[in-house]
């Protein structure tokens, strides 16, 4: 039936209405002469002199030197290789900030005028001007170094600029799911959920692997591959390639201070792309036993018969350590609390990096044949000259594990704590007097830490929170965080900033309260720390417990006279080679007791120590050269 | 001079000769050839050749990135690109489930409608060049240049504009840009009737013309011709009206055609073709001040841009006819195929030598323009 | 199709070629190659042949709105009448052929400009393997134009900056051919094949205008004697009807 | 019962019923793939064509699939009357890429085989034209097959400009230059 239905169906073709256009008639012969009549119409002719361009003209490129940063992304989209990028030593070079000492060069040979490399740029300083002629037999003049006056020096006004329209690059970062403040402020659960899959890839897509972050990078991590490689969806590749130069992912997954956001090229109009979020998006994706493989890939398989002992568990001598391991050497890390880790455990709270995060990048690290002696303290239980005599090498990571304090009056009061004394006592579990209100002195990240880990415990013990935190800083200028600032403030701390702390006020044995005055300024004309106050604008925060997280001291005690006697000093730190190298030919020291501030540089100070290390045991540190 | 080794040619002795058009001749907008075999000046046979213009695009296009070949396309056809940009984006758009804005496919039918003007006149000019009318040709590409003028004010640049871009297109109009299109409109058709005069009804034009190239609508079908090369044929079909694209349903107008297949109907299906493109302008016209929102949907960072694998065939109505882009994508971020289907494959290799061996050697570049055979998008 | 050595590329022209004979010129032939020079930087014929994109803006150059001929540019269909030879783009290695071909059919003094980017450094098709990357390694260019394509405008301008050029005398790229005709073989030898060689007897034309160097032969001409004679059969490529395709003998 | 015709579906049911093992998927309103064993496609384009309407070929495309050594060729067709594009995908082995020609079936075929003949190297018996047409200077491998590196041969057959202009040399004086 079917088949007869096709058969008989009617060939419709050409049946379908159409317009015919044929011509009535033929016109007379004498018809065409009627054009004629344009020998008096005003000619279209245009005049000689070039017209011109229209408004948004794709002619000759400008660059807005000082708007550039030398970032690369146009001569990466550019569809011909016309162009490349052109180093110039005169100019200014700036890796903590993104700016590179190059600028775009662009070869008139191969050049569309498609302006990709304009809706691209990152900065906004490539533009395409109205101007259009050039005209040389000389092959040089084709290839130029746009600046803001264009090819010819000229200053034609820009034709095909920068338009929201036209922007190719995503500005918006990917949403990152947080606990609501509500659920978190009673406990010390993890607050930041993680990519998913699908918004690593998309927020991945965002780079313009422009390497900015790379420069930026303490330890020089090789952001853009690893970024690449979670958009390819390859989460192993990129993890191969975060261990090249960092052994602590799960942390600095978590609680990096990220330069390399801030360095980040996309930053520059919109958001920076997430790299810390990605890096932990990648390490969470891979299981721990897939990790310790690629970590430890590159092991040496021989061992060098070197003794190597390493004072402290902090990132600095746990790096160190882990590079020393893989090159061969035995490699003991002394641990004079309970548990490995050092500040990255008893410093940063457990909402913000979750221990058994910690534990897994530890493991790694001991997978790599590294023993770590805890509750060992140097000086203690062991004495440093029997280090010495069992060890080829000796590596000092203490930290500083020292609570500064501000010795205001009442500062040496029961209820006056350290901000890291605390921390490491909430880590530990250990009790302490816990009141229903406190205040902490300090605007860095420490005291917001301590501020926030106190306001948890009230939540849980008193079932409110009552922390104040008074900064010297003004509110712009917080040394914390700014999410710390606005996560804190989420769970009830109250910020006062611009304030100096006057005294503690004391009656009758027990704290009453924190008093602060205006700070008018911090720094005197020379630029030294030399804070003044408004002595008549006095504020009385009610507290019963007061934290001081002004600063952190090292105690180098232990090392012994000799040796203390024999090292070189500068305002009180051991004063270090760039590569760790102290003044005692087989003593090395890293980390923050030298040099500070945070996790990711510790790391960076372990890989140049163990590389120093491996130098002076006679080991070719060929393995971490490669690596880099 | 004479070069010293100079040996004159010999011919063989026979009433046959081969004569060699192109590859730099005007019949034919670009770089072709075509060796004919004549006895007397009658065409026995004719051969095209291409290859002049060949520039491997299908290959480049598979070593660039999806955003760059927004670059490469409209440098395949050049006197009508913007059908080229529309159909490359329509295919990326298929495979990777973009959806274009509105406002966005209003514009593009009016993009899609000026180049289809800007083509037809200067088709208008080349045709008439090719029997010796030059004033026409200089009225055609004048007014064409007046098109080209807007062009450069929507898109930067009068010939390639790499406007379109898959999800949209690049910019918003500049303002009082619909102005200056209905007031370029209106001149445009009071301009007609003095090509009506001078050319298309002119009785010396007429006679050359009528019954040169003749296809008849079996012939048309059977060896693919399309657009208004086919609808001269009698056979109103038209992709924007069969196969419909952007928001082309929404817009009304005619599809002409004529019944005799010869080169004069051909000029006269593309002079109603600019009458029905000015329609579509003029409602394109009243209808887009009323769309708001943006111009193209938002796009990943095109250095890092996978479409989906799968292939895709999309087909856009040039002024030539049907042109089609085959698409295939494994995923990644440069495409693994891209097969341009162009109408002058037809129209200026297989379907020309047929025409020509029925004509004369006077007919030859006429009845090459009459196709509106565009070389380079045959040769790629 | 590549030669394995490559010949070096003169990429500008010399600028003393002239000289030479310049100082054997008596007064009155100084002042007639002025007014020659001057009449013919008036009528400017350029061989329609539209090579790629570029073409397509050279209507509207010719044409009423930016009228050329105003200023005495004009098209011809021939190569031997023409003046002015435009490389309008791309050029595929097909056509380069017969754009040498052509070049070599017009008169001395011949001028060719190249349009945009293709021309110059490959350009938009920098990665085909169909299109010649560089124009000056196979003919002598006066003038490039940048642009993709060059705008109308600019193309006046070309050509009013060519007429300056040859008003006063520097437009000479076409006597380079001739200074270093062994040179420009070689490479066009490299392209097409050692068996390449055109119609036009380069070297005697050298000798007909007094512009033979110590590059107008050399290895590559002396490939060419050894062939002595042209004829129709020795180039079946360029005319494929000879022996190639039997379909089209009667 | 009676079939509506002209509605996708009875394209779809024609196709299946004449031809079997035959995969016919809808794609989108006025696309059809259909996966055809090679043998069966000239049947195939027959009956699209005789019984249904596609008179109209409007490409063959071909892609290269060096992964499973094939050639896929995809036939479209069109119907004027039906306004639907059947495209019809074969695979053939790459070597020897030889398959039978649809010319006699559809004319245009004759540009499109010899198109693929050039660029692919794919021999279409009964063929009428394989001459090469836009290749004649051509003296390498197909180009469009995956295994030819344009980039490559070009860099081993042409010479890129070696820009000195003065403002490079001044920065390459300080010690800087072009990075690569």
């Amino acid at each position: 039936m079917e088949q007869k239905g096709t058969k008989t169906r009617p060939r419709k073709l050409y049946e379908v209405p159409n317009m015919d256009v044929t011509p009535k008639n033929k016109g007379s012969f004498l018809r065409p002469l009627k054009a004629l009549s344009f020998l008096f119409r005003e000619p279209v002719t245009l005049p000689m002199e070039p017209r011109p361009a229209a408004e948004n003209y794709r002619g000759f490129h400008v660059n807005d030197w000082e708007k550039c940063i030398g970032c690369g992304t146009c001569a990466e989209i550019c569809d011909n290789e016309a162009i490349s990028m052109v180093h110039i030593p005169d100019l200014p070079e700036d890796h903590k900030n993104g700016i590179k000492p190059r600028r775009p060069a662009i070869d008139y040979g191969r050049c569309c005028w498609c302006a990709l490399c304009v809706d691209i740029c990152p900065t906004g300083s490539i533009a395409l001007s109205r101007e259009y002629i050039h005209i040389s037999r000389e092959m040089n003049t084709f290839f130029i170094l746009p600046d803001e006056k264009g090819m010819h020096g000229l200053g034609y006004p820009i034709g095909w600029g920068k338009n929201e329209d036209s922007d190719l690059l995503d500005l918006k970062r990917q949403p990152m799911g947080e606990v609501e403040p509500e659920a978190r402020s009673d406990n010390f659960d993890e607050i930041v959920d993680g990519f998913d899959a699908h918004t690593a890839l998309i927020e991945a897509s965002r780079c313009i692997q422009c390497g900015m972050c790379h420069e930026a990078c303490p330890t020089n991590m090789h952001a853009p591959q690893y970024i690449r490689a979670i958009w390819e969806g390859n989460v192993e590749k990129a993890v191969e390639e975060i261990y090249r130069t960092n052994p602590f992912p799960q942390v600095c997954g978590r609680v990096c201070t990220h330069r390399c956001e801030t360095a980040c090229s996309i930053g520059r109009r919109g958001e920076p792309v997430a790299i810390r979020w990605l890096k932990r998006y990648a390490i969470d994706a891979v299981s721990p036993a897939k990790v310790k493989k690629i970590a430890l890939a590159d092991k040496a398989k021989k061992k060098s018969g070197k003794k190597v002992a390493i004072v402290g568990s902090g990132p600095a001598g746990l790096t160190t350590a882990f590079d020393l391991a893989k090159l061969g050497h035995a490699v003991t890390v002394y641990e004079s609390k309970e548990k490995p880790g050092g500040m990255m455990r008893y410093g940063i709270p457990e909402y913000r990096l979750p221990y058994d995060k910690l534990d897994a990048d530890i493991a790694v690290i001991e997978a790599a044949g590294v023993a770590i002696e805890c509750g060992k303290a140097i000086g203690r239980d062991i004495g440093f000259d029997a280090l010495r005599s069992d060890n080829d090498a000796v590596v000092v990571a203490t930290g500083l594990g020292q609570g500064r304090s501000t010795r205001i009056p009442g500062s040496d009061q029961p209820g006056v704590f350290s901000a890291v004394d605390l921390l490491a006592r909430v880590t530990a579990g250990e009790s302490f007097d816990l009141k229903e209100s406190a205040a902490v002195i300090g605007g860095g990240n420490v005291a917001f830490d301590i501020a926030r880990s106190l306001a948890r415990l009230q939540k849980k013990t008193f079932g409110k929170v009552d922390v104040t935190l008074v900064a010297l800083e003004a509110r712009d200028r917080m040394l914390a965080d700014e999410e710390e600032v606005i996560e804190g403030g989420e769970e009830g701390v109250k910020v006062f900033t611009g304030r100096g702390p006057k005294q503690i006020v004391v009656e009758n044995g027990a704290i009453k309260g924190l008093e602060t005055v205006l700070c008018l300024s911090i720094f005197d004309e020379e630029g030294r720390f030399h804070p003044k106050y408004d002595e008549a604008d006095v504020i009385l925060h009610p507290a019963a417990m007061v934290v001081e997280a002004i600063g952190q001291a090292t105690d180098v005690s232990y090392l012994g006279k000799d040796v203390t006697e024999a090292l070189e000093w500068e305002r009180g730190r051991i004063k270090i080679g760039r590569d760790g190298s102290t003044a005692v030919p087989w003593l090395f020291a890293a980390g923050d007791m030298v040099e500070g501030p945070d996790v990711i540089h510790a790391v960076a100070a372990g890989h140049r120590t163990a590389s120093a290390i491996d130098t002076f045991l006679g080991g070719g540190s060929s393995k971490l050269e490669a690596a880099e | 001079m004479r070069p010293e080794n100079y040996r004159p040619v010999s011919h063989p002795p026979s009433h046959e000769y081969e004569l060699y058009f192109g590859p730099n001749h005007p019949g034919i907008e670009g770089n072709y050839a075509i060796r004919v075999r004549l006895k007397g000046d009658e065409v026995q046979e004719a051969i095209a050749d291409g290859g002049y213009l060949h520039r491997g695009f299908e290959k480049i296009m598979e070593e660039r990135l999806w955003i760059q070949n927004v670059a490469l396309v409209p440098r395949i056809c050049v006197p009508d690109p913007v059908p080229m940009e529309e159909c490359y984006s329509r295919a990326v758009e298929q495979l990777g489930g973009l959806e274009v804005p509105a406002r966005a496919q209003w514009i593009r039918v009016m993009m899609l409608e000026m180049s289809r003007i800007c083509a037809h006149l200067f088709t208008f000019g080349g045709n008439a060049a090719t029997i010796g009318f030059y004033t026409n040709m200089f009225w055609g590409v004048s007014m064409r240049d007046l098109f080209l003028d807007l062009f450069e004010e929507i898109t930067g640049a009068r010939i390639y504009h790499m406007y379109i871009t898959p999800g949209g297109v690049r910019r918003d109009l500049p303002e009082g840009l619909l102005d200056r299109l209905a007031a370029l409109l209106d001149d445009l058709e009071s301009r007609l009737p003095d090509f009506e005069d001078l050319f298309f009804s002119n009785t010396v034009v007429i006679n050359r013309a009528t019954g040169t190239g003749t296809i008849s609508a079996e012939e048309a079908l059977a060896w693919g011709v399309t657009g208004p090369n086919l609808r001269a044929s009698g056979l109103p079909f038209d992709v924007r009206r069969d196969d419909p694209y952007l928001v082309y349903p929404e817009l009304e107008f005619e599809v002409p055609t004529m019944k005799d297949g010869d080169a004069l109907a051909r000029m006269m299906v593309r002079k109603a073709e600019v009458l029905e493109s000015i329609k579509i302008l003029r409602q394109v016209i009243a209808r887009l001040p009323h769309i708001e929102g943006p111009v193209r949907c938002p796009l990943p960072n095109p250095l890092a841009w996978n479409i989906p694998a799968g292939d895709t065939f999309a087909r856009v109505e040039s002024s030539k006819g049907e042109l089609g882009f085959f698409v295939v994508s494994t995923g990644g971020a440069k495409p693994w195929r891209v097969h341009v289907r162009g109408p002058s494959q037809m129209h200026a290799v297989q379907v020309l030598e047929r025409l020509l061996a029925r004509g004369r050697l006077e007919d030859i570049a006429q009845i090459m323009f009459s196709l509106d055979a565009c070389p380079p998008e045959v040769d790629r | 199709m590549t030669g394995s050595e490559k010949v070096p590329v003169v990429t500008d022209q010399p600028e003393t070629c002239r000289v030479a004979d310049a100082e054997e010129k008596s007064l009155l032939r100084k002042v007639m190659d002025n007014f020659a020079d001057h009449c013919r930087s008036r009528s400017l014929f350029v061989l329609h042949y539209c090579t790629g994109c570029g073409a397509i803006e050279l209507p509207p150059t010719i044409t009423s709105r930016f009228d050329m001929e105003r200023v005495g540019v004009s098209p011809m269909v021939t190569p031997r009448q023409a003046d002015l030879l435009l490389i309008t783009g791309y050029l595929s290695v097909k056509t380069l052929k017969r754009v040498i071909l052509s070049y070599e059919q017009m008169q001395a003094p011949k001028y060719v400009v190249g349009f945009g980017s293709c021309t110059i450094n490959g350009g938009m098709y920098w990665n085909s393997y169909a299109t010649v990357k560089r124009l000056d390694q196979y003919i002598p260019v006066d003038s490039y134009i940048a642009g993709c394509m060059p705008r109308p405008e600019a193309i006046q301008q070309v050509f009013l900056d060519l007429m300056a050029k040859i008003d006063a005398g520097k437009a000479t790229a076409w006597q380079d051919y001739y200074l270093n005709y062994d040179a420009y073989l070689g490479r066009q030898m490299n392209l097409f094949g050692q068996d390449w060689h055109t119609p036009t007897d380069v070297v005697a034309e050298a000798k007909h205008y007094g512009y033979v160097g110590n590059g107008t032969t050399g290895e590559h001409t002396a490939l060419l004697d050894q062939r002595a004679t042209w004829s129709l059969d020795t180039v079946p490529e360029l005319y494929p009807a000879r022996g190639r395709n039997e379909r089209s003998r009667p | 019962m009676t079939v509506e015709t002209g509605t996708p579906a009875t394209i779809v049911d024609t196709i299946q019923h004449e031809i079997p093992g035959i995969k016919v998927t809808k794609q989108g309103e006025r696309r059809l793939r259909i996966d055809v064993a090679r043998d069966s496609l000239p049947a195939l384009l027959e009956l699209l064509k005789g019984r249904l309407g596609f008179i109209h070929l409007s490409a063959i495309s071909c892609v290269d699939w060096p992964e499973t050594d094939e050639f896929e060729l995809v036939y479209h067709v069109w119907s004027y009357e039906r306004k639907t594009l059947a495209s019809a995908h074969i695979t053939i082995p790459r070597n020897p890429g030889r398959f039978v020609s649809v010319y006699d079936i559809h004319t245009p075929a004759g540009f499109y085989e010899r198109d693929i003949h050039e660029m692919f190297g794919v021999v279409f018996v009964g063929a009428p034209n394989l001459r090469p047409f836009i290749l004649t200077s051509w003296g390498g491998p197909p180009p469009m097959l995956k295994s030819f590196n344009t980039r490559e041969y070009v860099n081993q057959t042409y010479e890129w400009v070696d820009y000195q202009p003065d403002w490079l040399k001044d920065v390459e004086a300080k010690g800087g230059g072009v990075e690569k």
